[in-house]
């Protein structure tokens, strides 16, 4: 294609252009702004995704209300609320790894990328824990599910709770890892210095992309945690 | 039955006909505006035509009042089309109080149907002419739909719950029964045919052979082998509640609601009896899902139904011999 | 190819030659080509699917192939058709082709993002073709569970997977084609300047974007549920399969506009262009639009008024699915108010036009049957529903992209077709769709369901009608594919302008140059112009 | 070009978030009646929008930014409500009960052994294999 052969020559040439503006864009501005749009459009498609397993939590939640509870109780709140502080925490990191690039500190930029990636990991180390436990006492749908005695009237709704958690955390887990790809990529490029004040979009896009992530715990914590934890 | 020339199938019930007017004023209404268009379109583009690329049209840009007319008129009409249709709907979906009901339940790939009085027969339905019938069905496996058509009616058959269709058949004669709903491999093969017959030949046939036993008397039956008459006492003395006269009315549950007890709940209660626990029990019923299929949750459904007033006696008999089968039932509750 | 005189123009076709070149290519207007190619392979593998069908049913016995052959074969049917065939078939081929010429902009937005999307439409493509040739799939293209999810033993999964990985090309392609009208307008370029197209495509891609994801977390589930056995729709546990049918239907119906929307937009570009007029009622058009998108949303459940919702929610989406009617009405009107005083050109696009109008008339026309509580308890899931999608979608959506698609091969190709060969291929597929569907109205108010591999004998007359006309219809079809694939060789040369149209597309040459435009466009007025230009009285 | 905030608002919003984190866990331990999952919800999404707002810079973002992302909320909620409209109508408390055959042909019935052995209530990942 002519425009492949076209933009080095124009990219090279220290003229007008910056090296990262795209050939059909006139002002890096204009790039910025498609950029952003296109990422806020991709997290609307991405809320709704998610939005319609939250459909199906809301009706079995209320008509099986008990199972729901029996469900919650299994997990546990502790290991939950510590990944919901590292996560949020990560959340923080991110903000500032992005407020490091647009101001153009590479080295604070690679640092809190780092520091996200960390909290990243840490979550999911600590969500295997929690699957492994799941699997330990046949918590897990169509693996030998098995609930206890007292349990025994609501099995099958439980099994449809743990179906949904399963979904849910497994899909928001899927999310960390494309972000935790993400991320080394642009950890990369920071490090090797392709950011500056001018240009810091894919940091700004990597963390709307985190934050989103973040959110959908936000709303998964309370909705499989904590469905209600009074009395025994 | 001039199958060529058929337009529409036979009206064999009391809600064909207004189907039918409906649907015959939805052809007026739509054959207007489509006349109508087709002909302005075909008209404009005779009249119009120029062979010269460089001609241009008249600068007209537009009409708000035409904009409001064609916007407001059709909208008119659709509001009486929905409203004559919904109350079609509700004609077709809400029984009369006084049907004969009737049992089916769809399975890959035929339907079941079950009379009152016992008798079962296969993709064959006789019912009589001029009396109500509502059929309760369900399906044991995958999704089916009760097709009716020269009855204007269907409903989908879900397995987990139960759909009712009902119809008054106004014709003597032979109808058709599909499996609307995709079912897999013989899913053109789910059909059947309805006899609509006079009552007099109805009762014959009823009387005929086959049978059985009533459905209210092959529950009863089940009450005993499966063991719920040693806990469901008729004096209310049991670790279950009494379900003598229970059938229709309301059941205050232990976590406050309340519920109708109408098929559904039943139903419910056989297969997932933990989940709607009525005020004052403890939750110790085994499930019976499993144990029992559709057709036995329907016969005991009709005798929880038998249950009213002066029957219920047969129940509180309450033979406390229990089965030696299902005795292992309670012992973990 | 060939040039006669002076040094042949570069254009996006002989830029390059090399495979390559086409294969990397972050250009719109190659991506379009692309995307045509297999969207033509995916109509061909379709509509053959669909010719075995009607060759079965022309006798009541199932004596062509077996039952669960037939059921793979309407449900491959509908996969290929549906998902690779009618809903990229405008946004992605044509819409890739004009809409960056349309706004006077070198390209999308995220021209990787669009080369990636071709290629995550063609990965799903390749899971669906390997689902069909390694034994098929056999739900129905609705994937009801539970049958899909426990029944069926045929490749739902693998075909589920397709259907998945192709809803991502569908979603970036709408969010690629939303961010390039709100940021790659050229100067001068208002909203209301716009070609109507081009709102068109907007209101589908909003629809791509929002709607999308909803499905393929139905598809998702679905598969969780058939390959780990959890249990989310599955009755036995206490799931509801009717949530399935909430969920895929709250994509699946707005899916019907991402079908239809665009070819509606082609039409009023078709309109206008062979009227030299205005569009009647631009504004009115073009809000219509986005009001189907919107308004697409609130109806889904109305194919659930059988399947077990409450009545009460059915009276909510019927009186809903009225109130969507109303813009696709206001849309007909003002067509053909359109026409009049116009200076008709009855060139092929506008024989197709045409019979767009009146196909589309009818498909629209019997939705308020459909649409209608009481009469759809009695018609839903026969062939009159069958009927009256096929009226939208192949009635609707397909004569509204072969419009398109004759209006734009000029522009795309540089060369002309024959229009006679066009008209009366537009004629014979005009005849054939209704000799075909036609008959399938009544087969349906009869009572004759959907799916359906062996049907009662009393059926058979009407079901002869609509294989034979399907017969013609597919002559028809191939006709348009000879005269096109025809022009490429033998066409003459178009020119840039052979429509004397307005709008963007036709200020650049045929085909356009790599980079869209020598300089910058700056528009100074509205997309229909035709008025202004020196005044031939009529 | 785009919003710079200074650190103190991240590190604000991000002692906010740890506040709102620890009052949903202190709610769920307390009976609250019908408002427990009210509560939960209306601090997920008061979270929610501090991290739209701040860490997203949705607050400093264009008109048409802050429009899809309304956008994307309204669809989701046009999506519960209206599929609400069945749930609510059907009476919300009248789910299906649990299919009797407990069948589809792949799968095996229930174990056979008496009612006792519902309360293990395996469902056949075994059986359901083929």
């Amino acid at each position: 294609m002519s425009d492949a052969a076209a933009i080095p020559a124009d990219a090279h040439g220290h003229g007008h252009h910056h090296p990262d503006l795209q050939h059909h864009f006139d002002t890096l501005d204009q790039q910025h702004e498609a950029a952003t749009l296109g990422m806020w459009l991709f997290l609307v498609t991405e809320v709704l995704f998610f939005g319609g397993l939250f459909m199906a939590y809301l009706i079995y939640r209320v008509w099986y209300h008990d199972a729901w509870v029996a469900g919650s109780r299994e997990l546990s709140i502790a290991l939950g609320g510590f990944n919901t502080v590292v996560l949020i925490g990560s959340s923080l990191t991110m903000a500032m790894a992005v407020r490091s690039a647009q101001t153009g500190y590479r080295r604070a930029t690679v640092g809190w990328l780092i520091g996200t990636m960390v909290l990243g990991l840490t979550f999911l180390v600590v969500k295997v824990f929690e699957y492994k436990d799941k699997f330990d006492h046949h918590h897990v749908p169509g693996f030998d599910f098995q609930v206890d005695q007292a349990h025994a009237g609501i099995a099958g709704p439980m099994q449809i709770f743990f179906s949904l958690y399963f979904t849910m955390t497994g899909l928001h887990a899927l999310h960390m890892i494309i972000g935790f790809g993400l991320m080394s990529v642009i950890t990369w490029m920071a490090y090797k210095g392709r950011f500056s004040p001018q240009w810091s979009t894919p940091v700004e896009m990597s963390g709307l992309y985190w934050h989103f992530v973040d959110i959908v715990w936000i709303f998964l914590f309370p909705l499989l945690y904590l469905v209600d934890r009074t009395g025994g | 039955m001039s199958s060529l020339f058929q337009i529409i199938p036979e009206q064999a019930s009391t809600l064909a006909p207004k189907v039918d007017q409906l649907y015959w004023f939805i052809i007026g209404v739509t054959a207007f505006f489509g006349i109508l268009v087709s002909i302005l379109v075909v008209y404009f583009a005779v009249k119009y035509r120029t062979n010269d690329p460089l001609a241009v049209g008249a600068p007209i840009t537009g009409s708000i009042p035409l904009e409001l007319a064609w916007s407001v008129i059709p909208f008119l009409i659709s509001v009486v089309i929905f409203g004559w249709a919904a109350q079609v709907f509700f004609d077709i979906y809400r029984p009369p109080d006084q049907s004969l009901e009737i049992y089916a339940t769809g399975k890959r790939w035929m339907w079941k149907f079950q009379h009152l009085d016992g008798k079962a027969e296969i993709n064959e339905l006789h019912v009589p002419v001029g009396r109500a019938v509502k059929v309760t069905f369900t399906s044991e496996d995958v999704l089916h739909s009760l097709y009716f058509p020269s009855f204007r009616t269907k409903a989908d058959a879900i397995p987990g719950r139960y759909s009712s269709v009902w119809f008054n058949a106004t014709k003597v004669g032979e109808f058709h029964i599909f499996c609307a709903e995709y079912c897999g491999t013989r899913h053109s093969g789910m059909i059947g045919k309805v006899h609509v017959m006079e009552p007099a030949a109805y009762q014959a046939w009823l009387s005929g052979a086959g049978g059985g036993g009533t459905m209210a008397s092959r529950g009863e039956r089940l009450f005993g082998e499966l063991a719920c008459n040693t806990c469901h006492l008729a004096d209310g003395s049991g670790r279950g509640p009494s379900l003598v006269n229970k059938f229709g009315t309301q059941e205050q549950l232990a976590n406050g609601s309340v519920v109708n007890v109408d098929e559904s709940y039943v139903r419910e209660s056989i297969l997932t009896p933990q989940l709607k626990v009525v005020a004052g029990y403890q939750p110790v019923m085994p499930t019976f899902q499993g144990l029992v299929n559709e057709e036995s949750v329907m016969a005991l459904l009709e005798y929880v139904k038998s249950l009213q007033s002066s029957s219920g006696g047969a129940a509180a008999a309450a033979n406390t011999a229990a089965p030696p089968a299902a005795a292992p039932a309670q012992e973990n509750r | 190819m060939e040039m006669t005189l002076a040094a042949p123009r570069v254009d996006y076709l002989n830029v390059r030659h090399t495979v390559a070149s086409w294969l990397l290519t972050k250009d719109h207007k190659r991506i379009g080509i692309m995307y045509l190619v297999v969207v033509s392979i995916a109509f061909f593998v379709g509509g053959l699917f669909a010719s075995l069908i009607r060759f079965e049913l022309a006798t009541p016995a199932g004596d062509l192939v077996s039952s669960d052959t037939y059921n793979r074969l309407f449900t491959m049917h509908g996969v290929a058709m549906v998902f690779f065939v009618l809903i990229p078939a405008v946004p992605a081929i044509l819409g890739n082709f004009v809409l960056p010429l349309m706004l006077g902009a070198k390209d999308v937005a995220f021209p990787k993002i669009n080369l990636l999307s071709w290629y995550v439409f063609v990965i799903g493509f390749l899971f669906t073709i390997y689902a069909m040739v390694t034994g098929g799939v056999d739900t129905g293209w609705t994937f009801y569970t539970p049958y899909s999810s426990r029944a069926s033993s045929s490749n739902v999964m693998m075909t589920g997977i397709g259907v998945f990985i192709t809803g991502f090309s569908s979603i970036l392609t709408g969010l690629n084609f939303m961010v390039t009208i709100h940021r790659m307008r050229a100067p001068g370029l208002t909203w209301f300047r716009l070609p109507l197209f081009v709102w068109a495509i907007y209101a589908t891609s909003l629809v791509q974007v929002l709607g999308t994801p909803v499905i393929a977390i139905t598809v998702l589930a679905l598969a969780v549920e058939r390959g780990l056995h959890f249990g989310i729709f599955d009755p036995v546990l206490g799931g509801d399969p009717v949530l399935f049918q909430h969920l895929f239907w709250f994509y699946s119906h707005p899916a019907v506009y991402i079908m239809i929307l665009p070819p509606m937009g082609a039409i009023s570009e078709v309109i206008a262009c062979f009227s030299r007029k205005n569009i009647f009622g631009y504004s009115f058009v073009a809000f219509s639009s986005l009001a189907i998108a919107i308004f697409g949303f609130l109806v889904w459940a109305h194919h659930l008024f059988v399947a077990g919702i409450s009545i009460y929610s059915a009276l909510v989406f019927s009186f809903l699915t009225y109130a969507v009617a109303i813009p696709s009405a206001v849309k007909t009107f003002n067509w053909t108010a359109t026409l009049y005083k116009g200076a008709i050109w009855l060139k092929a696009p506008m024989i197709w036009a045409i019979c767009f109008l009146g196909l589309f008339l009818v498909g629209g026309l019997t939705g308020l049957f459909t649409a209608a509580l009481g009469v759809d308890v009695h018609i839903h899931d026969t062939y009159f529903v069958v009927a009256h999608f096929h009226f939208i979608m192949v009635g609707g959506a397909i004569m509204g992209y072969f419009a398109g698609l004759h209006y734009w091969w000029p522009k795309m190709t540089g060369r002309m077709y024959s229009d006679a060969a066009a008209k009366v291929a537009a004629v014979i597929v005009f005849v054939g769709f209704n000799l075909t569907f036609g008959p399938q109205f009544i087969l349906g108010y009869l009572g004759m369901p959907r799916r359906y591999h062996m049907y009662p004998e009393e059926f058979q007359v009407l079901n002869v009608l609509s294989s034979a006309g399907a017969s013609i219809l597919a002559v028809g079809y191939v006709l348009v594919a000879v005269y096109l694939i025809a022009s490429l060789f033998y066409g003459e040369e178009a020119g840039d302008n052979p429509w004397h149209a307005t709008g963007l597309e036709w200020t650049t040459q045929s085909p356009p140059s790599p980079h869209n435009f020598d300089v910058q466009p700056v528009v100074t007025e509205g997309a229909y112009e035709y008025s202004k230009r020196e005044i031939k009285v009529v | 070009m785009s919003h710079i905030s200074p650190k103190s608002t991240y590190y604000t919003i991000f002692g906010m978030l740890m506040v709102l984190t620890g009052l949903t866990v202190f709610a769920a331990f307390h009976h609250l009646g019908v408002f427990n999952f009210p509560v939960a919800i209306g601090i997920a999404i008061t979270k929610a929008t501090l991290v739209i707002l701040f860490f997203m810079h949705a607050k400093y973002s264009s008109r048409l930014t802050k429009l899809f992302v309304g956008m994307s909320f309204f669809f989701l909620l046009i999506l519960f409500t209206l599929t609400l409209t069945d749930y609510l109508s059907r009476g919300l408390k009248t789910y299906p009960g649990g299919a009797a055959g407990a069948g589809y042909g792949v799968r095996q019935a229930a174990p056979a052994h008496g009612a006792a052995a519902g309360a293990e209530h395996k469902e056949g990942a075994a059986e359901a294999g083929h």
